[in-house]
C-alpha cells in the first residue's frame, strides 16, 4: 500500500553499467606488470596511476580478482602489531580506509568496532602490555583490560575458571574492526580502470623474462608482455612463481588457513574477538552472521579444501569461550592460502637481486588488513625504484643476517629447524 | 484439521499426542510430526518472513533446502522446523518479523525492492561519510534471522563418534538399502546413513508399484527389514552427513530419539569406499512469487499426505517437469485433493500410463504449460502460461504444486573435489571423473525406475566391495547386466524460469535474490556463478544453496549467451546446518596433574595451565607472594617441580646426539656433577636449558624446560635423522616427580629424612647424588641453585611423591617450611638474574644475546651442533639485543613486564621486574640494544597507560642477590 | 581434505598424529666454512612446490618415527610413486 | 614416620570393596556393584619395561622373544610384548610378579611413566570408538596386537588382547591402554563418561585376573 503511492523511479544508474569497464586487449608491452589481481596487486596498480602517474600498468591474474586470499580472508583490519615496524605501516592503512572509500567512491563498509585480543595467563598479559606500549608509542589506541571490563563488552563471553583457557584480560583496540573484503576488491579495480590499469583476469603468467639482470618481459596465457618492471604479488602462489620462475628460494611456509560462518543472527557479538590460546577468532558480519577461523594445517599445502579436525577444533574452542553459540549452526566453510615466514612479518623487497624485478608476498594472513598502505609505499618503491624508508626493514636478507623481525614472541615453528 | 491416519505409509502415530505452543495457544501433534507439519496441521502457512523484504514465507520442500520454516524453538534460533521432530512442550517462534510472520510491519519493504538492486549497499550510504555509522547500525540490526541470548546456555548431551568402516552408504533409500545388503555380503564392515528419521527414501511415501505388483513403500520396508537383519550393516537414521573429505573420510550428525543417550553426536568415518545413493531433490521453479506460502514442490505436497496424513491443500494446480509430479497428482487427487489443471513443461515424454491415469480421473493436463504468477499473501489464484508466453489461463487455488525438475544431491561428490560437468541427457550437474572409491548409485544417476535403482545400488555395494579387496567373480558382471538391462538415465526438463521479466522470481530464497536481481550482477561485470553468488547474494543464505544451487549456473549460462556449458557452483561443509555444540561433541579437557595436585590444591594452591599442565602459581591471594619469597629467603620453601622434562639416553651413540643438541662440551659431563647446558635453534636462538648427569657409561639423564618436554625426542631424533646412530631415548617426564627444597634450612630439613651425607665436602654445589630417603624411597638428588638458595632438587618416582613431600612436610614442621608457587620461584630466581626462556627470550634471542655464551664450546664444529653456525656468524653484530640487569631510579615504581627501554625509537623491552622484597630495590632484566648496555646507561622507560610520563632506570651489575653465590654454594 | 600418511612402522594413519618437519633438504652441511647465504639456503629457504614434493614427518603421537614421504602439496595427498616436479 | 604407601595416579572416584598393599601400592582387588561388564581396570601398580637396543629382536625379555614386526604383541605366561618398532618394545607383566629389572642397560622400568588401565567386556570396542579413531577391532589384525596412537587426544600405546566377536555387544573382547601418568585423571573421566551409555563400571584386579585367565587358556 505504501509502495502504490510512491513515484516508481528507474533503478539508479550505478546498477547498472560494468564496475572496472570492459574487458581490455592485452598489449605487447606495458610500464609495469603485476603478476597477482588480489588486494596488494590491485591497491598497488590503483597507487601507481593515480599518485604516479604510472597508467600503462597491467595486472595479469590467473582466475578473477579477488578469487584468493583477498575474498577468503575474514575481513579483519587492526594496528596493534607487535614490532615498531609494523604498527606505523597497519596504522597508515587503517587510517586509509574512510579515505579510499571517498576516492574510489564505493562503500568499503568499514566497521570499526574495535578489537579484543584475549589473554589467558599471566605471562600473556605481560606480552600484551609490551605490544600496548609499542602501540601507544606509536599513537595508536590499545589498552589492557581485565576478564571483567571484557565481559562488559562482549556479554556472551565466558570467564568462568572452568575452560581450557580460562580468559585473564584482553587487549582491547578501539580502532580496529572489519571491513567489507569484497568491496576492497571491487572498488580497487573501479579505482584501476578509471585510472586506465588494464585488468586481465582469465589470464595466467607462465614466465618471467630476465636479460643481463633485468626484467624484460612477462610471457602469458594470453602472449607475450615487454615490460621492464614487474611484481609478483600473488598472495600464497608468489613464493612458488618467485622460485620456479626465477630460482629465488624464500623462506616461505604455504599453508592453507580456514574460515567459516554461522547461520545470521541478530546483532550478538560488538566486536572483533580473537584468542591466540583456543587458535580462534569470532566476529559478527554486517549480515549477521558470525565469522570464525584462524587454525591452520601446520604444514604446506596449496590446498583450499576444508578440514573435518577444523571444524571440530573451531566448536570446541567456540564452546569455551562463546559458549551461548552452542546453540547457533554453522552453515559454510572455506579455505585459502596463508604464507608464513619464520618471523611472522611479510618481505617486500625489489630491484637488487634482479633490476625491476619486484616482490611483495609473506603476509601470512596479514594480506588484508595491510593493503592499502602497502599498495601505496610499493607503488612509490616500483615507480622511483627506490625502496621506501616504511618498507626497508622487511628485506629478505634479514633471515641470512639472523635478525628476525620479532612480530611474535614465540617461535612459529612448522618446521622444527625455525 | 483431520489427518489422514489409515495410509499404511504413515510415519506418525495419530494415537500417541504431541503439544506444542505457539502464539501463546497450545497446539496439538503427533508422534513423528515435524514441528512444521504440526503447525501446518493447525493451519498455519506463513511461518517466517524473509531476510531483506520481508515476504511471507510458508512450507516449500520439507527437507530444509531454506530457510521459509526456520523458526526459533526453545530459544534455539534457527530451527529448520521441518527437519526437527516435534516433542513434547515444545515453545515456538518466529523469527525477523515486527508483529507476526502474518502481519510483519516491515513487510512494506517488498514495495522498495526497486531501490536495492545487486550490490546495493556498495554504492549508498558513505556520503557523507557521517551517514555511514548510523546507517550501518540500521543495517545489523536488520540483518540476521534469529536471535540467542549472550548468557544461553545450550542443554542435552553431546557426544561423538569415531568409527572404521569399509563400505560407508550415504543415503538410506531403496538404493542406499541394497548397496549396504551387497557390500554386507562379503563380510565387510559396513554403514549406512540416512538423513531422515527412518530408511526409505523416494520409495517410503508412494503406492505406486514397484513392477512385480508391490507397492514402493512396503519394497522399501522389506528392505529395512533386510537391513536390520545384517549384523554386520551398522545403520545411523536422522544423521545427516555434513562433509566427505579427501581419502574418504566423512563427517555426519545425528539427532537423537528419546531412547538414545546423546541429544545430538558427531559422527566421524574413515571408510575404504563410499556408495552415494543420496537421491535427487527438486529443481525450483521460477516464476512470479514462485517462493509464496501455497507454493510447493512435488515431494513436499505428496509427503505431507503419505508421510504425516495432512492434505496440503484443498483445490490445487500442478506446474512440473517431471513424471513424479504426475504420480503425485494421481496419487493426491485419489487422496481427496481437488486438481484444478495440471500443467506439465515438458510437450511430451511423459509416462503415457500416468496421463491415461489422469486421464481416467479427468483432470486436466496443459502440456508445454508452466506457471507464471501465483497471486495473494498466501496463494489464491494462478496465472499459467505457455513455455513460450503467449497464452495465459487463471486457476484459483489455495495449492500451487511447482516443479521445474529433479536435481541430484551431489554434495558428497562436490566436497570430494570430484571434478563435476553438465550432463546434456539429465540436465544434471554430475561427477565426470569419480574420486578414488567413491561410488554413485539410485536417482542421483538418473534412474528414475524403481527396479533400476535398486539394479544400481546392487552394483555400487558390489563395486564398493570389490575396492575394498573383496573378489567377487562373477557377480559384478551380472549386476553390470542387471542394471544396464533396465531404463537407464531419464530425460531431464532443463527450462529454467517461466516467461516472466523476474522481478519477483526468486532464484534463492534465503536471500531474496531475484531473476532480475542477478541479471544485474552480470551487467556489473560479475559474470561468473561464484562471483553473482558473491556480489547479488545468492546461495549464501542458511539454505546453504539448495534452491538456487541447480538454476544459478543454469540461468548466468543463459543470460551471458555462454557458448560454454554452465558452470556448477561449489558447495561447503556442512551440507547441512549443524550445531556448533554437536561438532563439539563431547569435548573433554585432556590437561596434565603433578603427582602432588591434590595435596597442592588442599595447601590452597592457584592453579594455572603451564603448557599442558596444571601448576600451583600462587599460594595465597597475594599475588606478589611476599610470604612464599621471604620464608625461602630466610627459611625453607618447597616446590613442586614436576613437570621438568626428564630424559634418559642411553646407547653407543648418546653422547654424539647430545653434541648435535647441545652448545656445551658435552664429553666433559663427569659423573656426580651435574652439567647445566642449553640447545639453540638453527638461528643459534635459545629454546631450552636443563642440566645432563652421567649415570654410566653411555647413559644420561637429563632435564628440560617444562614446555619443552613433549617436543625433546622429536627435536633430538630431527637433528640426528640422517646420521644413522645407535642411541635411545626415554622420555621419564611423568615418571619422576620434582621437589625443590630450597631455603639456608633446606639440608637440616632433609638431613632428618636420608642417611646420606649432605654435608658440602660430600654433596657439593652442582653435585648429584643417588639417596634413598625415608628408609627405602630411592631419589636422584641435585644441588641447583636457581633460586639463589641452598636447594636440593629430588627426583622421585611419581608414586612415592606424596610419600616423600609429607616426610619432608612432616620434617621442616621445625622450621616453618611451606609451599611456594611459580610464581615467586620467578622473583626469586630474577633476583639472581637466573633466566627463563620465553620470559627473557624472545624467538629471535640468541645465546650470546642472554649472556649464556660461556656454555657455548666453539671447538667442537665437527659435531655440527645446532646453532652454532649462526651463533659463529651473528657473534660481531652490533645491532643485536642484549640482556641487562637494571634499576629503578625510584624504587618504588618498578616498571611492569613488558614496558618499552626508548628514545625516538624503541629501543628494548622490560623482560621482568618486581620491588624485592629482600632487596628493597626495584629491579629487573630488560633486553636492550647493545649500545644501551653498558652499566651507568640511563634508560628511558615508557609504560602503558603513561600519559607521556616517562620513568628512568640504569643499567646495574647483575645478579642483584648473593652475587657471588655463597647462599646457593653453602 | 583429511590427509593420511604411512608411517613405516605404524602403517597408514590420520594425518594429524604426525608432524610436518619440511622439505628435503639433504644432510646436515658441514659447520666449517658455512657462508650466510648457504645456511640460509639450508636453514630456512623453501621451494614451495606445488605439486609432488619429498618431505619429512614425524609419527609424535605413534611410534615418534621421523621418515620421509611424498605428498601432492596441491591434493594434500600422499602419493606411492614419486614423480617429482622441481 | 608416616607410613611410606604408594599412589596410583588413577581414582575412580569410588571406594573399593577389598584392597591389597603389594610392595607399598594399595591395589584395589574389587570394587562394590562391578555389574555384568563392561569394566575399567586399574593396572598402574602392574610392572612395565621399555626394552631399547639395535638388536632387539635378538633378544629374550623375562625369557621369551621379542614379535618380529612392529605392531605384534605376544602374550605368554602373564607377560604381554610389544614390538613397537625396529628398536625398541614394551613388556607389560600381567601376572602378579614382575622380576628384577634385567642388568643390559637397554631396559629402563617405566612403571611410574604411564597409567595402565584395562577395558573389556560387553561394548568394551565401542566405548573405544567414541574416544578414538584408531582400529582397535581391525579385521586384519590378529589379537592381541599393538596400536600406537592417540585415544581421547593423548598418545598412548594401547594393546587390543582380544577383539569383539560379530556386533561386539557380546564380547569379551577388550584392550589395555598406557599413556602418560599426567594424564591420568582427564583420561579415567573421559573413559567413564563415554562408557556410561553401556553401564561402565570400575572393577578390581581380580576381574582382570579372570579375564586374562579366560584369554590366556
Amino acid at each position: 500500500m505504501f509502495g502504490k503511492m510512491m513515484p516508481r523511479m528507474g533503478t539508479p544508474k550505478w546498477g547498472q553499467k560494468p564496475l572496472w569497464g570492459r574487458k581490455p586487449r592485452l598489449k605487447s608491452h606495458y610500464d609495469a606488470v603485476i603478476i597477482g589481481g588480489g588486494l596488494h596487486g590491485l591497491a598497488t596498480a590503483y597507487y601507481l596511476a593515480k599518485a604516479h602517474g604510472l597508467t600503462d600498468v597491467a595486472i595479469i591474474e590467473k582466475r578473477y580478482i579477488g578469487f584468493g586470499g583477498a575474498g577468503r580472508n575474514t575481513a579483519i583490519v587492526r594496528a596493534n602489531q607487535r614490532t615498531q615496524y609494523n604498527v606505523p605501516l597497519y596504522k597508515e592503512a587503517l587510517d586509509l580506509w574512510p579515505v579510499l572509500t571517498r576516492e574510489l567512491d564505493f562503500n568499503l563498509m568499514f566497521n570499526n568496532c574495535g578489537n579484543l585480543n584475549l589473554m589467558h595467563s599471566e605471562a600473556a598479559m605481560k606480552a600484551a602490555r609490551m605490544t600496548i606500549a609499542t602501540a601507544q608509542f606509536h599513537g595508536v589506541e590499545s589498552h589492557l583490560i581485565d576478564a571483567k571490563e571484557a565481559k562488559a563488552l562482549v556479554p556472551a563471553l565466558n570467564i568462568s575458571e572452568d575452560i581450557t583457557f580460562p580468559i585473564h584480560g584482553a587487549m582491547f583496540h578501539p580502532p580496529g574492526g572489519i571491513v567489507r573484503h569484497d568491496a576492497v576488491v571491487w572498488g580497487l579495480a573501479k579505482g584501476c580502470a578509471k585510472h586506465g590499469v588494464h585488468i586481465h583476469q582469465q589470464t595466467e603468467a607462465t614466465a618471467i623474462h630476465t636479460e643481463n639482470g633485468k626484467i624484460t618481459g612477462v610471457t602469458t596465457s594470453r602472449g607475450k608482455i615487454h615490460t621492464p618492471r614487474v611484481l609478483v604479488t600473488a598472495g600464497g602462489y608468489s613464493a612458488g612463481i618467485i622460485y620456479h620462475m626465477l630460482g629465488i628460494k624464500l623462506p616461505i611456509s604455504v599453508l592453507t588457513i580456514q574460515a567459516m560462518v554461522t547461520q545470521p543472527l541478530k546483532p550478538i557479538l560488538d566486536h572483533v574477538v580473537s584468542s591466540g590460546a583456543y587458535h580462534c577468532y569470532a566476529n559478527q558480519t554486517l549480515k549477521g552472521e558470525i565469522a570464525t577461523g584462524a587454525h591452520m594445517d601446520p604444514w604446506p599445502n596449496y590446498t583450499t579444501q576444508n578440514t573435518a579436525h577444523y571444524i571440530k577444533h573451531q566448536a570446541e574452542a567456540l564452546s569455551d569461550w562463546l559458549p551461548c553459540l552452542r546453540g547457533v549452526k554453522f552453515m559454510r566453510i572455506w579455505g585459502g592460502l596463508a604464507d608464513m615466514t619464520p618471523d611472522m612479518a611479510p618481505i617486500m623487497d625489489g630491484n637488487n637481486l634482479i633490476d625491476g624485478f619486484y616482490m611483495d608476498c609473506g603476509w601470512g594472513y596479514f594480506g588484508f588488513k595491510s593493503c592499502s598502505a602497502v599498495g601505496k609505499y610499493m607503488a612509490a618503491f616500483m615507480a622511483s625504484g627506490n625502496c621506501p624508508e616504511m618498507l626497508k626493514p622487511f628485506n629478505l636478507k634479514r633471515y641470512e643476517n639472523h635478525a628476525l623481525m620479532g612480530e611474535t614472541a614465540a617461535l612459529v615453528s612448522y618446521t622444527p629447524d625455525n | 484439521m483431520n489427518r489422514l491416519n489409515q495410509l499404511p505409509t504413515l510415519r506418525i502415530d495419530p494415537a500417541e499426542k504431541r503439544t506444542l505452543s505457539y502464539r501463546g495457544k497450545s497446539l496439538p501433534g503427533v508422534a513423528g510430526d515435524t514441528v512444521a507439519t504440526a503447525l501446518f496441521a493447525n493451519g498455519v502457512r506463513i511461518f517466517a518472513r524473509s531476510l531483506k523484504y520481508h515476504r511471507p514465507r510458508g512450507l516449500y520442500s520439507l527437507d530444509g533446502e531454506c530457510a521459509n520454516t526456520m523458526m526459533d524453538v526453545d530459544s534455539i534460533p534457527n530451527v529448520r522446523t521441518e527437519n526437527t521432530l516435534l516433542k513434547n512442550g515444545m515453545v515456538v517462534k518466529e523469527q525477523n518479523v515486527k508483529g507476526s510472520a502474518e502481519f510483519d510491519w516491515m513487510g512494506f519493504i517488498d514495495k522498495f525492492d526497486w531501490m536495492m538492486p545487486a550490490g546495493f549497499y556498495y554504492h549508498t550510504m558513505h556520503k557523507p561519510a557521517a551517514v555511514w555509522p548510523h546507517a550501518m547500525k540500521q543495517i545489523r540490526k536488520a540483518a540476521g534471522l534469529g536471535e540467542i541470548s549472550p548468557d544461553y546456555v545450550m542443554r542435552g548431551r553431546f557426544d561423538e563418534l569415531f568409527l572404521k568402516a569399509d563400505v560407508t552408504v550415504v543415503g538410506g533409500g531403496a538404493a542406499g538399502m541394497r548397496a549396504a545388503l551387497a557390500a554386507a555380503e562379503g563380510g565387510l564392515r559396513v554403514v549406512l546413513l540416512e538423513a531422515r528419521p527412518h530408511l526409505g527414501g523416494c520409495f517410503d511415501y508412494r503406492v505406486s508399484d514397484n513392477g512385480d505388483g508391490t507397492p514402493l513403500y512396503q519394497r522399501a520396508r522389506e528392505l529395512a527389514e533386510q537391513v536390520a537383519a545384517t549384523t554386520n550393516i551398522r545403520v545411523f537414521t536422522h544423521a545427516p552427513l555434513v562433509g566427505t573429505y579427501s581419502n574418504n573420510l566423512i563427517t555426519a550428525h545425528q539427532v537423537g530419539s528419546d531412547s538414545d543417550s546423546f541429544t545430538e553426536r558427531y559422527i566421524e568415518i574413515r571408510s575404504e569406499s563410499i556408495v552415494v545413493a543420496t537421491g535427487c531433490i527438486e529443481r525450483p521453479l521460477l516464476f512470479d512469487n514462485n517462493e509464496r506460502p501455497g507454493v510447493m514442490q512435488v515431494g513436499c505436497a505428496h509427503r505431507l499426505a503419505r508421510t504425516y496424513g495432512i492434505l496440503p491443500g484443498k483445490q490445487a494446480v500442478f506446474a512440473v517437469g517431471h513424471d513424479l509430479g504426475l504420480e503425485a497428482a494421481i496419487d493426491l487427487f485419489d487422496l481427496g485433493l481437488k486438481i484444478g489443471c495440471v500443467a506439465d513443461i515438458r510437450e511430451d515424454g511423459q509416462n503415457p500410463d500416468l496421463l491415461m491415469a489422469l486421464a481416467d480421473r479427468a483432470i486436466p493436463v496443459l502440456k508445454g504449460w508452466v506457471a507464471a504468477k501465483a497471486h495473494g499473501k498466501t496463494v489464491t489464484k494462478v496465472t499459467l502460461t505457455t513455455v513460450e508466453g503467449t497464452v495465459k489461463r487463471d486457476f484459483d487455488c489455495d495449492l500451487l504444486v511447482a516443479s521445474a525438475g529433479l536435481t541430484p544431491v551431489t554434495g558428497p561428490f562436490i566436497m570430494a573435489q570430484a571434478k563435476m560437468g553438465y550432463d546434456n541427457h539429465t540436465g544434471y550437474f554430475l561427477p565426470t571423473e569419480l574420486p578414488e572409491r567413491m561410488f554413485p548409485a539410485g536417482r542421483l544417476t538418473g534412474v528414475g525406475d524403481p527396479r533400476a535403482i535398486e539394479a544400481s545400488g546392487r552394483l555400487a555395494g558390489l563395486q564398493a566391495a570389490a575396492a575394498c579387496g573383496v573378489s567377487l567373480n562373477g557377480e559384478l558382471d551380472a549386476a553390470k547386466a542387471a542394471t544396464a538391462a533396465l531404463p537407464g538415465p531419464e530425460r531431464g526438463c532443463k527450462l529454467v524460469t517461466a516467461p516472466v521479466k523476474g522481478r519477483k522470481s526468486f532464484i534463492c530464497f534465503d536471500e531474496d535474490a531475484t531473476i532480475k536481481s542477478v541479471k544485474q550482477a552480470i551487467d556489473k561485470g560479475f559474470d561468473v556463478p561464484e562471483l553473482v553468488k558473491r556480489f547479488a547474494g545468492v546461495g549464501l543464505g542458511p539454505g546453504q544453496g539448495g534452491i538456487p544451487g541447480h538454476n544459478l549456473p543454469l540461468f548466468v549460462a543463459k543470460y551471458t549467451a555462454s557458448s560454454a556449458t554452465p558452470k556448477p557452483t561449489t558447495l561447503r561443509p556442512p551440507l547441512v546446518p549443524t550445531f556448533i555444540a554437536t561438532y563439539a561433541g563431547a569435548h573433554h579437557h585432556m590437561f596434565k596433574r603433578t603427582p602432588l595436585h591434590k595435596s597442592q590444591k588442599a595447601a590452597g594452591g592457584v592453579f594455572r595451565n603451564i603448557g599442558v599442565w596444571k601448576r600451583a602459581r600462587y599460594f595465597s591471594d597475594d599475588f606478589d607472594c611476599r610470604e612464599e619469597i621471604l620464608n625461602v629467603r630466610g627459611n625453607v620453601g618447597m616446590l613442586d617441580g614436576s613437570t621438568l622434562g626428564k630424559f634418559r639416553i642411553h646407547g653407543p651413540d648418546a653422547l654424539k646426539a647430545l653434541q648435535r643438541v647441545y652448545v656445551s662440551d658435552m664429553s666433559k659431563v663427569k659423573e656426580g656433577r651435574i652439567k647445566y647446558s642449553a640447545m639453540c635453534n638453527d638461528d643459534g636462538c635459545v629454546i631450552d636449558d636443563g642440566v645432563v648427569v652421567k649415570r654410566g657409561e653411555n647413559d644420561y639423564y637429563f632435564t628440560t624446560s617444562t614446555g619443552r618436554a613433549g617436543a625433546t625426542v622429536e627435536w633430538i631424533r630431527y637433528h640426528t635423522r640422517f646420521d644413522g646412530w645407535d642411541f635411545h631415548l626415554v622420555n621419564l617426564t611423568d615418571a619422576m616427580g620434582v621437589i625443590n627444597l630450597s631455603g639456608p634450612n633446606a639440608r637440616k630439613v632433609l638431613a632428618k629424612v636420608t642417611d646420606a651425607d649432605l654435608s658440602s665436602e660430600a654433596f657439593p654445589f652442582s653435585g648429584y647424588r643417588e639417596i634413598t630417603v625415608g628408609g627405602s624411597i630411592p631419589a636422584r638428588a641435585m644441588r641447583l641453585g636457581f633460586v639463589g638458595e641452598l636447594s636440593y632438587e629430588l627426583h622421585v618416582a611419581a608414586s612415592y611423591m606424596q610419600a616423600v613431600w609429607d616426610l619432608l612436610e612432616e620434617a621442616g614442621a621445625e622450621f616453618g617450611i611451606r609451599n611456594f608457587g611459580v610464581e615467586a620461584q620467578n622473583v626469586l630466581r630474577m633476583e639472581k638474574c637466573h633466566i627463563i626462556l620465553g620470559q627473557e627470550s624472545e624467538q629471535r634471542t640468541n645465546l650470546l644475546d642472554v649472556g649464556l655464551g660461556f656454555l657455548w664450546d666453539r671447538t667442537k664444529s665437527a659435531c655440527k651442533t645446532v646453532g652454532a653456525v649462526a651463533l659463529r656468524q651473528a657473534e660481531k653484530d652490533p645491532n643485536r639485543f642484549k640482556l641487562v640487569g637494571i634499576r629503578m631510579e625510584d624504587d618504588d615504581r618498578p616498571a611492569r613486564d613488558g614496558a618499552l627501554i626508548v628514545d625516538t625509537k624503541v629501543r628494548g623491552y622490560v623482560a621482568t621486574m618486581r620491588k624485592s622484597f629482600t632487596t628493597g630495590e626495584a629491579v629487573g632484566m630488560a633486553l636492550v640494544e647493545k649500545p644501551l648496555s653498558d652499566i651507568g646507561t640511563r634508560l628511558e622507560i615508557f609504560e602503558d597507560e603513561c600519559n607521556g610520563v616517562r620513568l628512568y632506570a640504569r643499567v646495574v651489575k647483575m645478579p642483584f642477590y648473593d652475587p657471588n653465590g655463597e647462599r646457593m654454594k653453602a | 581434505m583429511a590427509l593420511t600418511l604411512t608411517c613405516p612402522v605404524c602403517g597408514k594413519r590420520n594425518g594429524y598424529e604426525f608432524r610436518y618437519g619440511g622439505e628435503d633438504k639433504g644432510p646436515r652441511p658441514a659447520e666449517e666454512g658455512m657462508t650466510p647465504s648457504a645456511w640460509c639456503d639450508y636453514v630456512h629457504m623453501n621451494k614451495c612446490t606445488a605439486g609432488v614434493q619429498k618431505e619429512w614427518w614425524f609419527h609424535r603421537d605413534g611410534c615418534g618415527a621421523w621418515f620421509t614421504t611424498y605428498r601432492d602439496t596441491v591434493a594434500n595427498l600422499e602419493v606411492d610413486a614419486p614423480e617429482v616436479t622441481e | 614416620m608416616a607410613e611410606i604407601r604408594r599412589e596410583s595416579p588413577v581414582d575412580f572416584g569410588v571406594r573399593s570393596l577389598e584392597t591389597e598393599v603389594r610392595s607399598d601400592w594399595p591395589v584395589a582387588l574389587a570394587y562394590d556393584a562391578e555389574g555384568d561388564g563392561p569394566w575399567v581396570v586399574d593396572l598402574s601398580h602392574k610392572t612395565r619395561w621399555d626394552l631399547q637396543d639395535g638388536q632387539v629382536g635378538e633378544l629374550t625379555p623375562a625369557g621369551q622373544s621379542v614379535p618380529a614386526t612392529p605392531g605384534m604383541s605376544v602374550l605368554a605366561d602373564g607377560i604381554l610384548i610389544n614390538r613397537m618398532n625396529r628398536t625398541q618394545t614394551s613388556i607389560y607383566h600381567l601376572g602378579s610378579d614382575a622380576p628384577d629389572l634385567p642388568d643390559h642397560p637397554g631396559f629402563t622400568d617405566v612403571t611410574e611413566a604411564t597409567i595402565f588401565l584395562a577395558l573389556f567386556g560387553p561394548h568394551a570396542l565401542h566405548i573405544a570408538e567414541k574416544l578414538s579413531n584408531l582400529d582397535l577391532g581391525d579385521p586384519n589384525k590378529e589379537a592381541p596386537f599393538l596400536l600406537q596412537g592417540p585415544f581421547c587426544h593423548v598418545p598412548c600405546q594401547i594393546v587390543t588382547l582380544e577383539k569383539d566377536a560379530e556386533d561386539g555387544t557380546n564380547g569379551a573382547g577388550g584392550f589395555v591402554l598406557t599413556c602418560s601418568r599426567g594424564y591420568a585423571q582427564s583420561m579415567v573421566h573421559a573413559i567413564l563418561d563415554a562408557g556410561a551409555e553401556f553401564g561402565l563400571r570400575p572393577a578390581g584386579e581380580q576381574r582382570f585376573a579372570q579375564w586374562l585367565a579366560a584369554l590366556s587358556s
